[in-house]
């Protein structure tokens, strides 16, 4: 049987390469009645602040074609809520947990980041530096190279714990960015976060969502985020993750196959609770038909 | 809670936009499932327009089938409703909490008078308390549907309910005047409430009309439970896209924000913040 | 009846805002067997230049969840084939002809507007700085606003006709681009050209177009379309054309709510050629139905 | 070119992943449908999951209907092949150049030899010739059916094409050899050209059979038309998704690229560059 092991960062090897996307997997607990969620490569918790925040007002989401919009606007219990109810649950749980942070400024998330350093069962951060649903929260830093770099450094002084920095599709060159951040010293990279979207709610001549924009998920953009994580992986030499539209074994195994070194799985995770360990399956079965020994033979065989 | 699939075994035209569908399901689930509770369904496997599974009440449950009542308003609801016998859907439930369970003893003597509303379609939920639970237990007088339309035409499901429930007492209320006094629903709930002011409400319908009857009951200070229906992209509660403004979960008044789907759809009246 | 004219520039008040978008109309003609082509607001062209062009090799079009990636290259005939075969059919059916053009450079553009400055029959030109699929072509112009400055300068300088200037989505700041080509003179601006995405051929592990990328169009990227005329339109003064998976006169109207002067069928007109009449008619309906009198008191009804 | 809606008639299952479809349309599009012409098909409107239609070769007509043979490869075909009888398609067409019309005066004694060719689903387009034009003037000899497919089961329409064109002669041959030879079907060609080496030649099937058949007429001069299946978006000309490099078009023996959907599908054999 294929070895779907893949390490993401020396040290941190993931037993496959199938993630949840945080904002799309709760804490974890409420899947946990779908399946064993220890059998992911990792659990990606919600987007966590040092304070708990409320979130957005109004309409927070609404369906696109092949899409979906969100405005939930970073809505979490606070890191220390996380700590205290959750964490210890995932972890009972068996599940390998990645935490993804963001903050309103650079200590915020330098802050968290500290806090969160020497946590028993914590595996890696990703920081999310490109939600473009709150003026904090990221996508400020997300769209400027340098903005970026500063914050990636200075949560590298805060913690020693594998980081993973999320980047933004809502840029000209996320080459550009990822290159800063990987220089910055990130460990990995994980793309896209969701594109900024508008809907029209025609009857009552307003916006849908009640934050007027709100973020571009599901299978509608998954062209776009295969084709930035085709670029990136070009463009830098720490492992990139791919995230985007992703809804079956065949989706995976195309991010996989285009150099990324694991996948998250974000909306799909609403329409089929157990989208996620078919997808560990799936890709098992794809690999073991083929004869591949090991994931990473597989990883990156794209031919041009 | 189950995901399964399951075959249209029936699909009933009720007017030209609402279909009353009765679906195979495993019999875990038909068990299970309580008033108020809710199924996400889809009928596309494979397909992703429409992307997300939507949201019905459970309206009606045997033991390897449930009933929904669909009304066709956008595209998904649409393909649902439109399906023929035979065909096969995604099925997630039973979700969310339902009504409260009462004291359905009718040989004990402090039968709480039940005062049911529902608007529009408001229907599919409410009915659910007639149609699996309230079945034998409904004494005359004390239990009666406030139920409120836009015409006579929109009033779904009467025969079912009084079959399932004889005892019921029915009043209706429609916009038109073409069944029952024309006015709103919210106006029965409060000549109802005068003569049982002890009773206890279940209300379901559009959000004006929640608003209402939260003032109602208000007003007379009578318990009551509202069944929202928030727009929802998972149904279990990850997504966080269905939360509502309630006060005092952890009953220390403060305003929060509850998920709908798991935390609800039912909540009592007087912690919703509208 | 609502008057549905609109006035995109001084002088070019089009019969209605319902235009068809370059490179999914042909030259006109094709559609004429499906229904009248003068009933369009103005029939834009397949890109055209200076040279005939060829296009890309191999596989040019796949479709996407909800979208269509193409990588055409801006195959065309040439400006001189255009005039002397394809103009006089578009004048004979009556269509208001709006040519939409693209060079190797800025040379190249503003010979093309030249010649066509004194053409009979060509109400403005459509400069596309945007396609992603050639490196001639635009996107190296689109996406960075001082040489998009330029090249509409030096376009202005080259030609007395109204000038519609195409934008690119894949931009950190659209409304940056919008407001410098409004700067240098452009008279309107229509958007979103296509973003750039990628479908990856699992079987034979290699990309699915012969171009490797190609442009994502359809109802997919509305959200994005919508949400970037939104901005442009509250950045600029000048008029905005919005363009993006329109497929419905619902999706014309919320264009036109946000604050597009007109709209641009695309992909819609691959799956329903008479489309375009149909969101004509459609839109009279619905305003007519609520009364208005003049399309331009619908136009920006936004409310926020 | 006719844009309609129309219903399924008949749905037959041919394999396990091929389907025969009749479906009814207007009476001027089945009149004006010939040999080799497609047209592209849908049957989720307002939906955009498939998003653009589909193309298939038009295999029959009768008045009020047209037939196609769908195999499910993709979303598309899938969900079209699996439309129950009275469910409605969107049609397009017919689209196209066909066949060129050959001599069919069975009282000429100078009837050209006809050599139709056909791989795997290349049948489609092919037996379009059989069920709808040559009916009557086959020759017994001097027409003949060359028929590959990758297996006995994969060989499709034989009887149809045997009753509505008797005196065809029908070669075939097969992947494994369960049904004909073993092997491919330009070995039959090559064979059939050695003794009818005026015939005209009709070949449809995957892109390396085609190859493989223009190589064969190059050596032996023969003439012959090909029917390609390039990917299409549009299939009326105007998207340029389809373009196929030819020579000489203009006669002028230059490459250029040429739509398939409009000037072909079907292209004189020595023009077409792969
Ligand atoms: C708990 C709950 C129970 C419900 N029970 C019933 C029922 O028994 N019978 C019934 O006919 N309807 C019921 N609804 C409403 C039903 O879910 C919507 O009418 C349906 O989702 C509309 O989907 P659509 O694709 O047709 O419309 P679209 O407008 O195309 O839907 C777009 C998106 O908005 C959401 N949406 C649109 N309208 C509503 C709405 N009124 N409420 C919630 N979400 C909406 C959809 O789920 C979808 O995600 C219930 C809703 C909830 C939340
Ligand atoms: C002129 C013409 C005539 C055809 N006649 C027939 C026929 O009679 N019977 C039949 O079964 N098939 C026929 N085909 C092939 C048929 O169009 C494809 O099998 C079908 O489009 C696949 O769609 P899908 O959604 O199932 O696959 P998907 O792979 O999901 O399709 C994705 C996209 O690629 C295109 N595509 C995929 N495979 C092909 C292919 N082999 N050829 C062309 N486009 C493709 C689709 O049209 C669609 O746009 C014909 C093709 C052409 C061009
Ligand atoms: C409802 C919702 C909430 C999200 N919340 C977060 C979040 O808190 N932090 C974050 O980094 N990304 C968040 N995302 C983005 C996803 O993690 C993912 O990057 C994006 O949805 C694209 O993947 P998908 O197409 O598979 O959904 C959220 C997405 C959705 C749909
Ligand atoms: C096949 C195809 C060819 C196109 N060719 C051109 C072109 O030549 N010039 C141009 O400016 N835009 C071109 N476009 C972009 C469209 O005009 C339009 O901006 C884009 O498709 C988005 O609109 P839609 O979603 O309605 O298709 C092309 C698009 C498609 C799908
Ligand atoms: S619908 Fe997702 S949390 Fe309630
Ligand atoms: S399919 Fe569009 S030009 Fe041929």
């Amino acid at each position: 049987m294929v070895d779907l092991r893949v390490e993401i960062v020396p040290g941190l090897v993931l037993k496959n390469p199938v993630l949840s996307a945080s904002g799309t997997f709760g804490y974890g607990r409420e899947y946990a009645s779908y399946f064993d969620v220890a059998k992911l490569g990792a659990v990606i918790t919600k987007g966590l602040s040092l304070k708990p925040k409320i979130g957005n007002p109004g309409v927070r989401i609404t369906e696109t074609a092949c899409g979906m919009l969100n405005a939930i606007g970073l809505e979490n219990i606070g890191i220390d809520s996380f700590l205290a109810n959750e964490l210890p649950v995932l972890q009972n749980l068996g599940a390998d947990v990645i935490v993804n942070i963001f903050g309103n400024n650079q200590n915020d998330y330098a802050a968290i980041a500290a806090k969160l350093d020497q946590v028993e069962g914590i595996r890696a951060l990703e920081i999310n530096i490109s939600c473009p649903n709150v003026k904090a929260g990221g996508i400020q830093f997300g769209t400027d190279p340098e903005s970026a770099a500063r914050l990636v450094a200075a949560v590298r002084k805060a913690t020693t714990l594998p980081l993973i920095t999320k980047l933004s599709p809502n840029v000209t060159d996320i080459t550009a960015v990822a290159r800063a951040v990987a220089d910055a010293g990130s460990d990995a990279l994980s793309l896209i976060n969701t594109l900024l979207g508008l809907a029209i709610d025609l009857e009552n001549k307003r916006p849908v969502l009640g934050n007027v924009t709100g973020g571009l998920s599901g299978p509608a953009i998954k062209p776009v985020a295969l084709r930035m994580v085709y670029q990136v992986v070009q463009a830098v030499s720490i492992p990139v993750i791919g995230i985007g539209g992703i809804a079956s074994a065949e989706d995976a195994l195309e991010f996989l196959m285009v150099g990324a070194a694991a996948i998250e799985i974000g909306t799909a995770n609403f329409i089929n609770p157990q989208i996620g360990i078919e997808i560990v399956e799936g890709i098992r079965d794809y690999l073991d038909q083929r004869k591949y020994l090991k994931i990473t033979d597989f990883i990156g065989c794209l031919q041009s | 809670m189950y995901l399964f699939t399951g075959k249209i075994l029936r699909n009933r035209q009720l007017t030209s936009d609402i279909r009353h569908l009765r679906i195979s399901a495993p019999a875990d689930f038909c068990q299970q499932s309580a008033p108020g509770q809710f199924i996400m369904l889809s009928c596309n496997d494979g397909l992703f327009d429409p992307l997300l599974k939507r949201p019905f009440g459970i309206l009606n449950r045997g033991e390897n089938w449930f009933e929904v009542v669909i009304k066709e308003v956008g595209k998904g609801s649409l393909q649902l409703g439109e399906m023929k016998e035979g065909a096969i859907v995604s099925g997630h439930g039973p979700l969310g909490n339902g009504y409260p369970e009462i004291n359905s003893d009718l040989n004990k003597d402090d039968l709480t008078p039940l005062i049911l509303v529902a608007g529009g379609m408001g229907i599919a939920s409410i009915a659910s308390c007639l149609l699996f639970s309230l079945k034998s237990s409904i004494k005359a007088g004390s239990r009666v549907l406030l139920y409120g339309a836009a015409n006579l035409d929109e009033l779904l499901l009467l025969d079912e309910m009084k079959e399932s429930a004889p005892d019921i007492r029915i009043e209706t209320i429609t916009d038109d005047g073409s069944s029952g006094r024309q006015g709103w629903v919210t106006e029965l709930l409060e000549t109802e409430l005068q003569q049982y002011p002890e009773a206890l409400v279940f209300a379901c319908g559009p959000e004006p009309m929640l608003i209402n009857v939260q003032q109602v009951l208000r007003k007379v200070s009578a318990r009551g439970y509202l069944s929202l229906e928030n727009r929802m992209a998972c149904g279990f509660g990850v997504c966080l896209g269905c939360v509502q403004d309630v006060t005092g979960i952890d009953d220390d008044g403060t305003v929060e924000s509850a998920k709908v789907c798991t935390q609800g759809p039912v909540f009592p009246a007087d912690k919703v913040v509208f």
